[in-house]
């Protein structure tokens, strides 16, 4: 007869392998030298919004390599780690954790996803390890304190500017929303109702949610007709409003379909083709494709470090987000530290890269860096602006 | 309202089709090897890409990649078999599972690295433009997809009841042993059942994708399709079937008089109830054994 | 070998493992600390789920959904009545166990798949239920858990998590032990093998099978529960199917009924995807391939290998030996 | 009837000669040699557990025996395959029947010709199974699994004959049935003989089995014990004594 293997023993194997598997442990100061600044991310890059993940990475890693190759910025190099967190919050935890430890980031840097950033903040501030323009535009980052700023005008903003267009500009009457059942899609959702309610008197002719996986939303569709709505206001992603648009046309309504930034992108228009033709949305920075000495850097840069990714709206995003902070560098000076950092990012005002677009740091009750939005909309094909740049008013959830 | 809840119920049924085949593929499986291949899901999602390549890549005409996209999932079904399962057809069946989930985390993975995680659209020949008939309202897609389906499923009624191979399928699902004893090569047999399932989970991923986009998370659906086969009764094809509509037309309806989560929820709530009424699904005879 | 080398063997490894389990956490830094707390959460659930799935035998995968119960649970109760940490991890833990009891009930007549996709449909639902019950859960919006204290000790570090999940794992490991190797886990057993036969020999099936449900619940809450103090955020995306279907990989890679194999499959899931981080998108084709090959070698898992190889080597115990099903 | 000699019969059919078979680590056989010659039948005797299905396994190839050699028609056939067995011309009647319970009884026997593929040959196997079983004809496209006993082991039979078979191995036929049936199914292994297919029988039926057989065998826990013409085996005190229930 065999004894049952005792279960201490096993403490020792995996304990073991714990440390032999980990143990390289390098010391080394808070992410700077005289050569070297390194930045961190924690990213999903094989998961459910991967594909995020990955272009926003390349861009900022096209930024990155750019500079390393002209020397650096004040002699320093930059250092891009980015973890796998596949959108989860535990594993963004111990992803942080890893970077903070072990790769000794002197910055977290577009750090993407709410839940995931936000599982990380607390953790951040304790550690005094800046989180600089994370990759979500929940309007939590405008006020979570020193350690956080945010870059682009938030969902709920966003929102506020359609809301605003479509009731003065268009005078439509019915409203509808079409959202993702998540903290996402909430965020501009909520938005829109409390700025319908507070501005108008008003509240949404209907509101139709969705999930993620979500493959088929004739329900929607039929839902969103049944109300008799003249637009609907989409807190999406690319992925459903071209399929939301067929499945309200094969049903005869074809309502104005209005979105957040996250729908801009040329993605949507290879996907729906002539049925987003029509459709709306609002952008934070420019097109890839706009004029502009900055996107003739990106464009030649994209092309020669990221060669088989496609130019869109989220390595550009990436990419903006880089730059932004080259010029933190750039004003920190030679003696960078993580206050002067901060300090340096926040003092620029009316900065242009080069693509028409100012950046001014909001002050400390809103830590973003720009507020500007301008229309866009789909013309034959290819997403066209339908107004000009224009200052976002803060717009809250409640 | 009447024409509301028919064309609910037709775009349903257009998505339970899929679910269905995805099932089919499943039960085949199962009912042939006693194996649950979780990585059915993923032979849907590499069809897509597959299909894609050709489409796209080498600008193949559609019928001719319809084709090579069913013979290649095929022998992709018939390498997954040799390569991963085989050798440990003996081991317990949650190694299998376990080695099935390993399997699609590699070919969801080798779709990331090699086409990348943003969506790609996948022409179709069925066009999404509305058809009106009566109180019906649909797409010529809602109807490809079915018709499609509906002759998948009859081509495969045929083989099974008409030619010797199909019933050779079917005696070594009920006794691998006596098939043996007439000649049947069970390890032919074996092969030829993945080799089938993930070509009708090939045709699947040729009707879906066009709907759903192309991306490597696409096998996602096959958790669903897995439910439908379950709520038919797991090991019985009409029940994977009628589970896969089932399941179609209920989240729609459910979607539409409630919210998206009540929708994605229906479906669980659904089973569980039949489940607690009958333990084996709809279609069930005999308890599944051996897991 | 003798079988008081096999002993002597057998000792210093315990002593070893228990050396190296308390001093590691003073030669570490966070991300080590925090990795190998994270390692004991999973190494729980997995002790619970192995109960039940490995010995037992019912499949379940709804297990994020009784670790989201306990999470959750105590995540409320802190918040929102400012109870003592130590009281909202038992009560945690309680609660869950009791679902566990209550879902085990339905679930008597079903066994194999069908259990298995009810529990998975169990896990959909109460997913749903962390968004819509929004009043206690903060839905979407995600929930922040302030550190475990008790009696004024506060366990914010990474470093006194650690130890307090190391002891909670220690005990619970030893539970589980007393718990197979008596009457119950012989029950549980006979229950696996042949559902009939147990009954003839008389083991109340009803009593038995919902009694794993609930216990296995009990470990998984309690895990759920420490592992919100833990990591500090719950959010309710993070319970979903995908988390169910990585405990169950975890007892089949470490091996089923098999406590050792709990903790190395544990170990194993969670230590392999931080030695593959820096691979970037090459991760999960390099995880996935190390899966297979993985059971394709060990169809027992890592438990199953050690016994082989204590076998070959040592000549202690038994070879594990897969049946033949196929004949030649 | 044909030959009741002592010896054998012109060349032997089929020879088993040494082999021993192993579950797991457990041996089935010890060794096992016996003959089968052309146009006899050959029954073997023994107490539950002494080896008799797994000789009949090792010859049709359901489990490979790990020494020893089976040959048939002159040819090695150990260590093929059943599916290449089969097609050499031995038909394998399992213990418990084994059909196919969810096909129907057409169905069942169209698989028993699997492995031949002159439709007109099929045919006419078919109505001559029809012929010798009519119950089958009645039945043809009733479910295998809803079949009675006796109306099973028919289509077993049946079954096998669908391939034509020159050596038809059959597994305790009588097993569970009424008296009556087991008289019915004797007949019909005589018949099945007499038409020119040679027989190994395995059985319980000790009496029975010697009443039809030509030659006997005794397998005792893994070997051969006793040999003989089965008119001698009927005589034989232990025989009696062990498998005839008489003192």
């Amino acid at each position: 007869m065999s004894r049952r293997v005792d279960i201490l023993p096993v403490l020792a194997i995996l304990v073991g392998v714990l440390v032999l598997g980990l143990s390289a442990v390098t010391l080394a100061d808070d992410g700077i030298t005289d050569k070297e600044v390194t930045v961190g991310a924690g990213l999903d890059l094989t998961g459910a919004v991967a594909n995020r993940g990955v272009n926003i990475k390349a861009g900022m890693e096209a930024v990155f390599n750019r500079v390393n190759e002209a020397g650096g910025i004040h002699g320093r190099k930059i250092k891009l780690v980015a973890y796998d967190h596949v959108y989860q919050p535990p594993k963004a935890v111990i992803n942080a954790k890893r970077l903070v430890e072990r790769d000794k980031i002197f910055v977290m840097m577009g750090h993407l996803g709410t839940p995931t950033t936000k599982a990380i903040m607390d953790y951040l501030g304790e550690k005094h390890v800046p989180n600089i323009f994370p990759a979500t535009l929940a309007s939590i980052w405008t006020n979570s304190g020193k350690w956080h700023i945010g870059d682009l005008a938030t969902f709920a903003d966003q929102t506020g500017l359609i809301v605003d267009y479509l009731v003065k500009e268009r005078k439509f009457k019915r409203i509808a929303s079409f959202y993702q059942d998540d903290e996402y899609g909430l965020d501009g959702h909520q938005a829109g109702k409390a700025r319908l309610k507070h501005q108008y008197d008003r509240a949404y002719a209907v509101e139709v949610d969705y999930k993620r996986a979500d493959i088929d939303f004739s329900s929607q569709a039929a839902k969103l007709k049944e109300s008799g709505a003249d637009a609907v206001i989409l807190q999406a992603v690319y992925r459903e409003p071209p399929r939301l648009a067929e499945q309200c046309h094969a049903i005869g309504y074809h309502p104005l379909f209005i979105g957040v930034s996250a729908i801009v992108l040329d993605k949507t228009i290879e996907l729906g083709g002539k049925h987003v033709e029509g459709m709306m949305g609002v952008e934070v920075y420019p097109l890839p494709t706009d004029p502009g000495a900055f996107l003739d850097l990106y464009r030649a840069d994209m092309k020669k470090y990221f060669p088989h990714l496609a130019l869109d709206t989220t390595n550009l995003y990436g990419y903006q987000k880089a730059a932004l902070f080259v010029e933190g560098m750039q004003r920190a000076g030679k003696n960078l530290t993580r206050d002067s950092l901060l300090k340096a990012i926040e003092s620029i005002k009316d900065w242009d890269p080069g693509w028409g677009l100012k950046y001014s740091y909001g002050g400390d009750n809103r830590r973003v860096m720009s507020r500007a939005a301008r229309l866009v909309s789909v013309k034959d094909g290819k997403w066209t602006k339908a107004s000009e740049w224009m200052e976002l008013q803060e717009t809250g959830r409640k | 309202m009447v024409e509301i809840l028919t064309s609910q119920v037709v775009s349903g049924l257009a998505t339970g089709c899929v679910y269905a085949l995805i099932a089919l593929g499943f039960v085949l499986i199962f009912k042939a090897t006693d194996v649950v291949n979780f990585a059915q899901g993923e032979f849907v999602m590499a069809s897509g890409f597959i299909s894609y390549t050709l489409l796209i890549r080498f600008g193949l005409s559609y019928w001719v990649v319809l084709l090579v996209t069913i013979v290649v999932s095929g022998v992709m079904g018939v390498i997954l078999e040799r390569v991963v399962v085989r050798p440990i057809m003996d081991a317990p069946i949650f190694s299998i599972v376990i080695a099935t989930i390993g399997a699609s985390t590699v070919l969801r993975s080798s779709a990331g690295i090699v086409y990348g995680y943003d969506v790609l659209p996948l022409p179709t020949i069925f066009s999404k433009d509305p058809i009106r008939m009566g109180v019906l309202s649909f797409t010529v897609m809602d109807a490809g997809v079915i018709g499609s389906s509906l002759v998948i499923m009859m081509a495969l009624y045929l083989f099974f009841t008409r030619t010797k191979t199909g019933m050779a399928m079917r005696a070594t699902a009920q006794s691998q042993t006596a098939a043996r004893l007439m000649g049947v090569s069970v390890k032919g047999i074996f092969s030829l059942t993945w080799a089938i399932s993930a070509a009708i989970g090939g045709v699947a991923g040729v009707l879906i994708a066009p709907i759903i986009y192309l991306d490597p998370n696409l096998g996602v659906i096959g958790v669903k399709a897995f439910a439908g086969a379950i709520l038919g009764g797991f090991g019985s094809i009409p029940g994977a079937i009628v589970g896969g509509m089932l399941l179609g037309i209920l989240e729609n309806l459910s979607g539409y008089f409630f919210n998206a989560g009540i929708k994605q929820v229906s479906t669980y709530i659904l089973l569980i109830v039949v489940l607690v009424v009958r333990p084996s699904g709809l279609f069930g005879a005999v308890a599944v054994k051996r897991v | 070998m003798a079988p008081r080398t096999a002993e002597r063997l057998r000792v210093s490894f315990v002593v070893a493992a228990a050396v190296v389990a308390l001093a590691l956490p003073n030669f570490a830094d966070d991300y080590i600390r925090h990795v190998a707390a994270r390692l004991f959460v999973y190494a729980l659930v997995a002790l619970g789920l192995n109960l039940l799935t490995g010995f037992a035998g019912q499949v379940s995968l709804g297990h994020a959904a009784f670790f989201a119960i306990g999470a959750y649970t105590a995540a409320a109760l802190a918040e929102r009545w400012q109870w003592p940490s130590a009281l909202c991890v038992l009560a945690a833990a309680f609660f869950t166990g009791v679902v566990g009891y209550l879902l085990g009930l339905p679930c008597l007549r079903l066994s194999g798949l069908y259990l298995a996709m009810a529990t998975l449909g169990f896990t959909f639902i109460v997913q749903e239920m962390l968004l819509q019950l929004a009043v206690i859960t903060h839905g979407s919006e995600g929930m922040r858990v302030k550190p475990a204290a008790v009696l004024g000790f506060t366990f914010d570090s990474d470093y006194r998590k650690y130890y307090l999940l190391l002891g909670v794992t220690v005990v619970m490991l030893l539970f589980a032990r007393n718990l197979v190797r008596g009457r119950t886990g012989r029950a549980f057993l006979a229950i696996r093998e042949n559902e009939r036969a147990a009954e003839a020999m008389g083991v109340h099936l009803a009593q038995y099978k919902t009694i794993a449900f609930a216990i296995s619940a009990l470990y998984t809450g309690l895990a759920g529960a420490l592992s919100a103090f833990l990591v500090g955020f719950l959010d309710p995306q993070e319970f979903s199917f995908f988390l169910s279907i990585q405990f169950i990989t975890i007892i089949i890679l470490g091996g089923l009924a098999s406590l050792l194999g709990s903790l190395l499959g544990a170990a194993f899931l969670v230590i392999l995807p931080e030695l593959l981080a820096g691979l970037d998108v090459w991760q999960a084709l390099v995880y996935g391939l190390i899966m297979v090959v993985t059971i394709i070698f060990m169809p027992f898992g890592l438990s199953g290998a050690i016994r082989r190889y204590r076998y070959r080597w040592f000549g202690i115990g038994v070879e594990p030996v897969i049946p033949r099903r196929l004949g030649h | 009837m044909s030959n009741r000699d002592n010896r054998a019969p012109g060349p032997p059919l089929l020879t088993v000669d040494g082999i021993e078979t192993f579950y797991g680590s457990i041996q089935a056989l010890k060794g096992i040699s016996f003959e089968v010659p052309e146009r006899s039948i050959v029954t073997l005797l023994g107490a539950n557990g002494a080896g008799k299905s797994t000789t009949l396994k090792s010859i049709s190839g359901l489990v490979a025996p790990a020494r020893g050699s089976v040959t048939f028609k002159g040819q090695r056939i150990d260590r093929r395959p059943s599916e290449e067995i089969v097609r050499l011309g031995i038909s394998h009647v399992p213990e418990g029947r084994d059909l196919f319970p969810e096909l129907t009884v057409l169905e069942n026997l169209k698989m028993g010709a699997y492995v031949r593929t002159d439709k007109r040959a099929i045919q006419a196997s078919l109505e001559r199974v029809h012929a010798r079983f009519p119950i089958l004809a009645q039945r043809r496209a009733q479910l295998a699994g809803t079949l009675s006993g006796g109306e099973q082991q028919m289509l077993a039979i049946g079954r096998a004959l669908m391939a034509a078979p020159t050596l038809m191995l059959l597994d305790e036929p009588s097993l569970g049935l009424a008296p009556m049936l087991v008289e019915e199914i004797f007949g019909i292994i005589r018949e099945i003989h007499a038409s020119g297919t040679t027989v190994l029988l395995v059985e319980q039926n000790a009496n029975k089995a010697l009443s039809i057989a030509d030659y006997g065998y005794v397998l005792e826990t893994g070997t051969i014990s006793l040999a003989g013409d089965s008119r001698q085996l009927l005589k034989d005190d232990h025989v009696r004594r062990a498998y005839l229930g008489q003192r």
